[in-house]
């Protein structure tokens, strides 16, 4: 008799143990999130955050955006580059596109094959009345010659697979050419022949050499007839003679905004009034990626101010690094300056041209 | 789950050639070091080689064909006891409960749906080879091989029945659960058999802290009530009842006759054993005509309402996709219904893709869950119909046996009845083995339960 | 075993042992498996919250270091620290991993004493008293069809519940409204270029005729247009409308026809640049928004020189958009939109003759369908169709190179045709005292009688005037026919006969049409001057006044007030 | 229905035979639609022309084993791998593909993105497990390697790496650890479905292979 009540009793504890057990597994079931809604629940420790370092003080930004973006209509673009009478060239897909600053298409230049970088030459012809263009664009590997019509003019020889041209100029007989894969400026006259190499690593000449980490490097000539190249390794903006010694270097790491951050920048630089003596002030306008920022820094070389930030060149102005490699990869802007001192950065993820000029009081 | 459910090799390929495209910067060389640096390798440790399956795919043969053996003819509850430890450490601790027949549906199902999928041999075998054997032996593949059953065979300890009426309503589970499987695994969207497998954690020793705990919480249920996964949830579970009502060879309590000594009566954990059964009384019988006439017409009402409710339900059903999920965050932040950013759509973002596209993706997959869910839901319906008329029908039973779709063949019962004692001493004896072993012999074969 | 008890309690005291034996197994094991499942739960709980601790500490002390460079003990201690830190999370996990095989082990270790003891300690096979059977299946019965049927409920429950959540709708759905204005409305604004039927014709008297730019007096507003466009302004009730474009956008402007307000600026897509043959380049005196919008007071329609047609309702949601593709143009597209009901009417003449490109087509206002289109063996024009009540049936007239081509315009079947004119046709046809009148540049002015049918070329034209505008659509106001120059000569003739009554040198260049108020006329010259004039029995100047910037639209007139669009700015005029 | 609808055992019998034939049936059927499609699938050349076999037969063509693997260029490194995965330490661990690498020597997978100073100091380093190693090849560049029994996959470092240097850090699942689940917890959780099966024979995407 009293085994059957000890039975009941069992009975009634297991009973009330299991609907325990129940409501339990219901809960863990409802908690129990498949979807990564609840996100990874690391630690903050684990969060890789620019925020802070992307914003810029405000009163440290000289300039503004001055226009409506120019929409290049590519689906890559590589490069820009302004003429003396401030038409835009935008390189990108396998064509040259030409708009005058208000976006409007001016001219196409069809390419045989993708471009890396370009410049635009203005020749005064003999009687100089007439001027005519010469647009240098530089191909993976090689070099291409086009008049201001997109007549091809000269095709110069190939510098075989290792190169990556990313980079050219020109002074009057001289074109410049940056070879990101051999790591070397090559020195062209005007006919296509090469007549020096220059920024290979020299001890006694205490030239570093060029450490160039991804296919970012920029160069260009500056009215004081030194040639500027970047050694984004080391941070440096390097001034080279035409012979190809090494006169003096700027430029140091950090990612404050004095200095260049990440592991390789500046990408890209322009000068202002570049080769135009027209109020120009030879200072330089330096383009950043990774935090992508545009900024002045005077001949010298010391930090003068700041042409536009992450929050400036991303819509919205939400400071965020890219996400996905593809993003990233892209993020390396090139700027441009015309003679009236207007900036012109190419947001190569968009594919858009923003136009900043100063602000006429910045206080 | 080794080479469990291809994506076709050119879904994959094509993925490779997007990120290609999709690379943008180029090919850039590694400086050239002049201390003659080396570059290392990046190490490409390899997966565990398909052979392996193939193994396991014999292995699961043999076992199902032992199986088979010991509840049909040895008659061993010991043997089958053991057995079930050894599927329980091969196919659960060692192949940490992956391949899984039970999982195996999903991918059956997917490869009908998804153009791009075609189920693994193997897969297929597991799926299959259950089946075949239960359709011959009864559910010999539940009794000692699959290992979900065998950790909550294993763990039962002081079984209580459950009332039949209660195990008739809680099994209606297992086909809502199977029904949804099918459901999620055909749209695409996810295997929640094996999200929700609740074993599998501990086959693997680890895993998401809510899956052990649902898991722990299934075995203390475990100990004191039979197979609680098996009898009230198992979706595999459901098919093989079915086909184990046509097996053609099948467990029965006693090796010849029923002597009705009512020893059996409750030695079933799963409640299997059905008690004879008398005829209905006259006004019974009459009222249970109309009611049976009753439900046979309430049967294609059931499964349109079920259909239904199925349809009106797929918007919900239709979150469990992943592209309905980012579509409607998007939609959400696009509309400014809620602020900031997920993960998802900052990456959704970062691949430029128009979102009208993901919408029509998204509207897309609705209605694909609108189908299916008034397909479902009918399903439903009709197991609600079949199951009211299979309990307002019955047929006149004279002995105690085992119920086919609901008998494990865990081979429990054989120990209660006199007959298998009297046939294993003719045995015994024949072997001429004295009465005192023999007897150890019975005793110590009470075990396993 | 049942069976034969006698065997039992032969070996039971060997049983006892094994069962006791068996017992402390199990005890042993549970108590071992749950003080490794009480430490493995501490630990995880203890570690996380320790972890994070540190994990914040070295955070701020990481943050520290910045403001405190060289500071040598704290790098020490951030170093110290991130090492713990970094041990204990691997500790862990190993910690972790071990306790699981352990936990299993002694898990394992239990059952098997439980399933010892259990199968040592026989129960004998319970009998209980057998109950009535018959009644337990009948109740049995019942219970089962409860339980299923309660499983229903719970089912049908569960369902009801997660079918209630709101469903995110992906594409909203805007209630289109399909309805058409009175012939009354449209008389009461200036829903085209050039008014309610594309006469020049104002329904209004009450227009002001003097206005001073420089005092301001009777200038009501003055808002600058984002873009240029060579487009007229549009009005509806306190709305007015405007396109202008650049290479980057092609927009619609809707102003606040009281303040002038810019109350919202629609875009259509621009064209891509993505395959260079498409590129386009207009010309100055055309630009990307030459055509002028047209509404229905319900929803504003405008077409761009790249063949763009867009759609917006007045709160500036675009309703729909149609690409036509390119128009092949010399000098970029100019016809300007028209409306019958609720259709859009687009002349899309293109190229020469012989590219049989030229068609005409009629899109459903408010979804952008097309509803008919007919091809047209005409050349590039730069006219805007009208669309006339003559004598009970609605014609639709166009005009264009060689052909004027008069259409039902509910279904585009062609009505007439008359093969009478040549050159580049802009000026826009006409219809006036039961004539249509229509322009061949610089050759001559026709005048044919609309109620043919086939070509009218040589059976239908009424008379001949041997003076034609080039750019200037003409205006009538009923009895007499003015035509008025690019150089500013405006002729006056009787429209019966043609006869011409008289003539006068204006002195200006003109772009934009004039157009007849009451029994004024109203010119506004490029220079931006609007001559004011009386026609009977002379032309008799009434105002001459200078808005001092150039204008190439024809001015919009609407109750008591004139709309003109300058080169930058959109002036309202008022008293 | 008792007594008289009861069949005669014969007959019940027959049905049940019936119905077995009926389920084997259908069990063929299915089995023989499963594997039939396989050679839709190698006449689409689906399988043929994947290019990842070429001259071996059908069967592996086919039915190669397929293995869990992120894409590493629609990855976001958001942490979930170190996380959701079935296992206590994830199967899933950040890698350095050195032919991509540029040796940098301020490296932003290692630094954190403000160093306090350019040296090996716990309190410059990014990784919180401290599982990137830094060794000076010759000036000015460095290796960085990858410890694995101290990666948990949690992609900062590839989040690093990606936006400012060559993205030669990314998480590639492990197979000598993967379970290779039917349904892998990480890509349930994964937000830009980035996992994706491939061919056990070639079971990493790491990105020189597809760069070249």
């Amino acid at each position: 008799m009293d085994r059957r009540l000890g039975a009941t009793d069992i009975r009634v504890f297991v009973g009330i143990l299991i609907g325990l057990v129940i409501v339990i597994a219901v809960v863990a079931v409802i908690r129990l999130d498949t979807t990564g809604e609840k996100g990874s629940g690391l630690g903050t420790d684990f969060e890789y955050n620019l925020e802070q370092l992307g914003k810029i003080d405000p009163n440290l930004i000289l300039f503004e955006e001055s226009a409506k973006p120019i929409d290049t209509g590519f689906e890559t673009t590589h490069a820009i580059s302004i003429d003396s009478h401030g038409a835009i060239y935008v390189a990108g897909d396998k064509v040259v596109r030409v708009f005058n600053d208000g976006g409007k298409l001016l001219n196409t230049i069809e390419l045989p094959e993708a471009p890396m970088a370009l410049t635009v030459e203005t020749i005064a012809s003999e009687d100089s009345k007439s001027e005519n263009l010469k647009i240098y664009v530089a191909m993976k590997d090689h070099v291409e010659i086009y008049n201001g019509d997109g007549k091809s003019l000269a095709s110069w020889k190939s510098l075989g697979d290792k190169a990556i041209l990313t980079s050219i100029a020109v002074s009057e007989n001289n074109v410049f050419i940056a070879d990101a894969g051999n790591r070397i400026v090559w020195c062209y006259d005007t006919t296509g022949k090469i007549i020096n190499r220059i920024g290979r690593k020299e001890e006694d000449r205490n030239i570093p050499g060029f450490v160039i980490p991804s296919p970012y490097f920029d160069l260009a000539v500056g009215r004081d007839g030194l040639l500027r190249v970047v050694n984004p390794g080391i941070h440096h903006i390097e001034a080279y003679t035409f012979e190809g010694d090494l006169e003096f270097a700027w430029g140091e790491f950090s990612t404050g905004v004095k200095g260049f951050c990440g592991c390789c920048n500046p990408v890209n630089f322009a000068i202002l009034g570049g080769p135009d003596p027209a109020g120009a002030d030879d200072s330089f306008v330096t383009c950043e990626k990774g935090l992508t920022r545009v900024k002045i820094y005077d001949p010298e070389g010391s930090f003068v101010g700041v042409v536009a930030g992450p929050e400036q060149l991303v819509e919205g102005g939400k400071v965020e690094t890219c996400d996905t490699p593809e993003e990233c990869h892209l993020g390396g802007f090139d700027v441009a300056v015309d003679s009236a001192g207007r900036v012109f950065v190419l947001d190569t993820i968009k594919n858009i041209v923003r136009i900043f000029s100063r602000i006429e009081d910045p206080s | 789950m080794t080479n469990f459910r291809h994506i076709t090799v050119t879904v994959v390929f094509v993925l490779i050639l997007c990120s290609i495209g999709s690379a943008g910067a180029i090919r850039f060389p590694p400086p050239e070091f002049e201390s003659g640096y080396e570059l290392p390798d990046t190490t490409v440790p390899n997966p565990r080689p398909g052979i392996y399956d193939y193994i396991d795919t014999i292995v699961l043969v043999l076992a199902l064909g032992l199986s088979s053996y010991l509840v049909l003819k040895k008659r061993s509850r010991k043997a089958i006891f053991a057995l079930t430890v050894f599927s329980l450490i091969y196919f659960g601790f060692y192949r940490r409960g992956c391949v899984c027949s039970i999982g195996a549906i999903q991918n059956i199902v997917l490869s009908f749906f998804d153009p791009g999928y075609a189920v693994p041999f193997v897969v297929l075998l597991f799926f299959l080879l259950p089946l075949v054997f239960t359709v011959f032996f009864g559910r010999t593949f539940c009794a000692a091989v699959c290992p979900l059953g065998a950790i909550q065979d294993v763990v039962l300890l002081r079984p209580f029945s459950v009332p039949s009426w209660l195990e008739n309503g809680l099994r209606l589970l297992a086909y809502v659960y199977l029904g949804a499987a099918v459901l999620f695994a055909a749209t695409g969207s996810a295997f929640i058999i094996c999200r929700y497998d609740p074993f599998v954690s501990f086959f693997r020793l680890s895993g998401n802290v809510n899956v052990l705990i649902l898991g722990v919480c299934f075995l203390i249920v475990g100990m004191f009530i039979g197979r609680p996964y098996c009898r009230f949830f198992c979706p595999y579970g459901v098919i093989l009842r079915q086909l184990s009502r046509i097996s053609k060879w099948r467990v029965t309590i006693t090796p010849d006759e029923c002597i009705k000594c009512r020893l059996c009566e409750d030695s079933c954990p799963f409640g299997a054993v059905k008690k004879p059964v008398e005829q209905w009384p006259a006004k019974e019988y009459d009222r249970s005509k109309k009611r049976l006439a009753l439900l046979i017409v309430l049967l294609p009402i059931l499964i349109f309402f079920g259909g239904w409710a199925g349809y009106g339900l797929r918007t919900t059903t239709a979150k469990v996709h992943a592209t309905v999920r980012l579509a409607e965050r998007v939609r959400l932040e696009e509309t400014g219904k809620v602020e900031g950013t997920t993960d998802a759509s900052d990456a959704f973002r970062s691949t430029g893709t128009e979102t009208s596209e993901l919408y029509d993706d998204a509207s897309n997959i609705r209605a694909r869950f609108g189908l299916g869910g008034w397909i479902f839901g009918g399903f439903v319906g009709f197991v609600i119909g079949m199951k009211l008329i299979g309990v307002s029908i019955w047929r006149k039973r004279t002995d105690y046996e085992a119920d086919r779709a609901s008998c494990l063949a865990c081979g429990r019962c054989f120990e209660y009845c006199p007959r298998e004692h009297l046939r294993r001493k003719k045995d015994s004896t024949s072997q001429n083995i004295t009465a005192e072993e023999s007897d150890k012999a019975e005793f110590k074969s009470g075990g396993g339960r | 075993m049942t069976v034969n008890s006698d065997s039992t309690s032969r070996i039971s005291g060997a049983a006892n042992q094994w069962y006791a034996s068996a017992v402390s197994t199990a005890i042993v094991g549970a108590v071992f498996s749950l003080i490794i499942l009480v430490l493995l739960v501490s630990n995880f709980i203890r570690s996380s919250v320790i972890q994070a601790q540190r994990e914040q500490e070295l955070i701020n002390q990481k943050v520290e270091i910045q403001n405190r460079p060289g500071d040598e003990q704290l790098l020490e201690r951030i170093r110290r620290l991130d090492l713990q830190y970094r041990q204990n999370l691997f500790r862990n996990l190993d910690f972790m991993r071990k306790g699981a095989y352990l936990l299993l082990g002694s898990v394992v270790i239990t059952l098997i004493g439980f399933k010892g003891a259990s199968s040592l300690k026989k129960r004998m096979p319970t009998l209980q008293p057998a109950a009535d059977r018959l009644t337990e299946q009948v109740c049995d019965a019942k219970f089962s069809r409860l339980a299923v049927t309660a499983g229903i409920v719970v089912l049908g429950f569960g369902a009801l519940l997660l079918a209630v959540r709101p469903e995110i709708a992906f594409f909203e759905t805007i209630q289109l409204d399909t309805s058409i204005p009175s012939p009354e409305q449209i008389s009461k604004n200036w829903p085209r270029f050039r008014g309610p039927e594309g006469l020049g014709i104002s329904a209004y008297t009450n227009v002001p005729d003097h206005w001073d730019v420089k005092t301001g007096e009777g200038i009501l507003w003055k808002t600058e247009v984002p873009l240029a466009g060579m487009n007229s302004p549009v009005v509806w009730e306190d709305r007015v409308f405007l396109s202008g474009g650049d290479p980057n956008s092609l927009e619609v402007y809707c102003f606040d026809a009281f303040d002038g307000r810019l109350l919202w600026t629609g875009s259509v897509g621009r064209l891509s640049m993505r395959n260079d043959n498409e590129s386009l380049d207009v010309m100055e005196d055309t630009g990307y928004a030459a055509p002028t919008v047209a509404t229905d007071g319900r929803r504003i329609y405008a077409i761009f020189a790249t063949g763009v047609v867009g759609s917006f309702d007045f709160d500036g949601n675009k309703i729909w958009e149609k690409d036509l593709g390119m128009p092949d143009n010399m000098y970029g597209y100019a016809c300007s939109l028209a409306m019958f009901e609720n259709l859009l009417l687009i002349q899309n003449d293109q190229g020469y003759v012989e590219d049989e490109k030229s068609v005409f087509i009629a899109l459903e206002s408010f979804s952008g369908r097309t509803i008919w289109q007919a091809k047209r063996p005409v050349a590039s024009s730069w006219t805007s169709p009208i669309v006339a009540q003559i004598d009970g049936r609605y014609q639709l007239i166009t005009c264009s190179n060689p052909l004027v081509i008069a259409y039902n315009p509910a279904d585009g079947t062609e009505l007439w045709r008359a093969d009478c004119l040549g050159a580049d046709v802009a000026p826009s046809p006409i219809y006036a005292n039961g004539l249509v009148f229509v322009i061949e540049p610089h050759m001559n002015t026709l005048a044919i009688r609309p109620d043919g049918s086939g070509d009218v070329t040589e059976t239908h034209i009424a008379y001949k005037i041997d003076f034609a505008p080039d750019i200037c659509s003409p205006v009538s106001n009923g009895e007499m026919l003015f035509l008025l120059s690019t150089d500013g000569l405006l002729c006056c003739y009787k429209t019966e006969d043609g006869t011409k009554l008289w003539e006068k040198e204006m002195g200006e260049y003109f772009q934009s049409s004039p157009s007849v108020v009451g029994d004024k006329l109203y010119l506004l010259s490029e220079e931006g001057v609007m001559f004011i004039a009386e026609v009977e029995p002379e032309y008799k100047e009434v105002a001459k006044i200078a808005l001092g910037e150039k204008c190439f639209a024809s001015p919009a007139f609407a109750d008591g007030r004139i709309y003109i669009r300058g080169r930058k700015n959109l002036y309202c005029i008022g008293n | 229905m008792a007594e008289k609808s009861k069949p005669s055992p014969d007959r019940r019998q027959f049905l049940a035979e019936a119905f077995r034939y009926a389920a084997l049936g259908t069990l063929g059927v299915i089995g023989g639609a499963a594997f039939a499609k396989r050679y839709r699938m190698v006449q689409d050349g689906k399988c043929v022309d994947s290019g990842l076999c070429k001259e071996c037969g059908l069967f592996e063509k086919c039915y190669k084993p397929q293995v869990w693997q992120i894409d590493p260029y629609k990855c976001i490194a958001c942490g979930n791998c170190a996380t959701y995965c079935v296992l206590e330490e994830s199967a899933v661990k950040c890698v350095q593909v050195y032919p991509v690498c540029g040796y940098c020597k301020i490296c932003f997978g290692f630094f954190e993105p403000e160093p306090h100073d350019i040296n090996e100091g716990a309190e410059n380093q990014l990784c919180p497990t401290g599982a990137i190693k830094r060794t000076y090849i010759e000036d000015p560049y460095y290796e960085y390697t990858i410890d694995e029994s101290l990666c948990i996959g949690c992609g900062k470092c590839v989040k690093g790496c990606n936006t400012f240097g060559n993205g030669s850090f990314f998480l590639q699942v492990r197979h000598d650890r993967c379970l290779n689940c039917n349904e892998c917890a990480i890509a349930a959780a994964c937000p830009s479905g980035a996992f994706v099966r491939v061919p056990a024979d070639r079971p990493y995407l790491l990105k020189e292979v597809e760069h070249a």
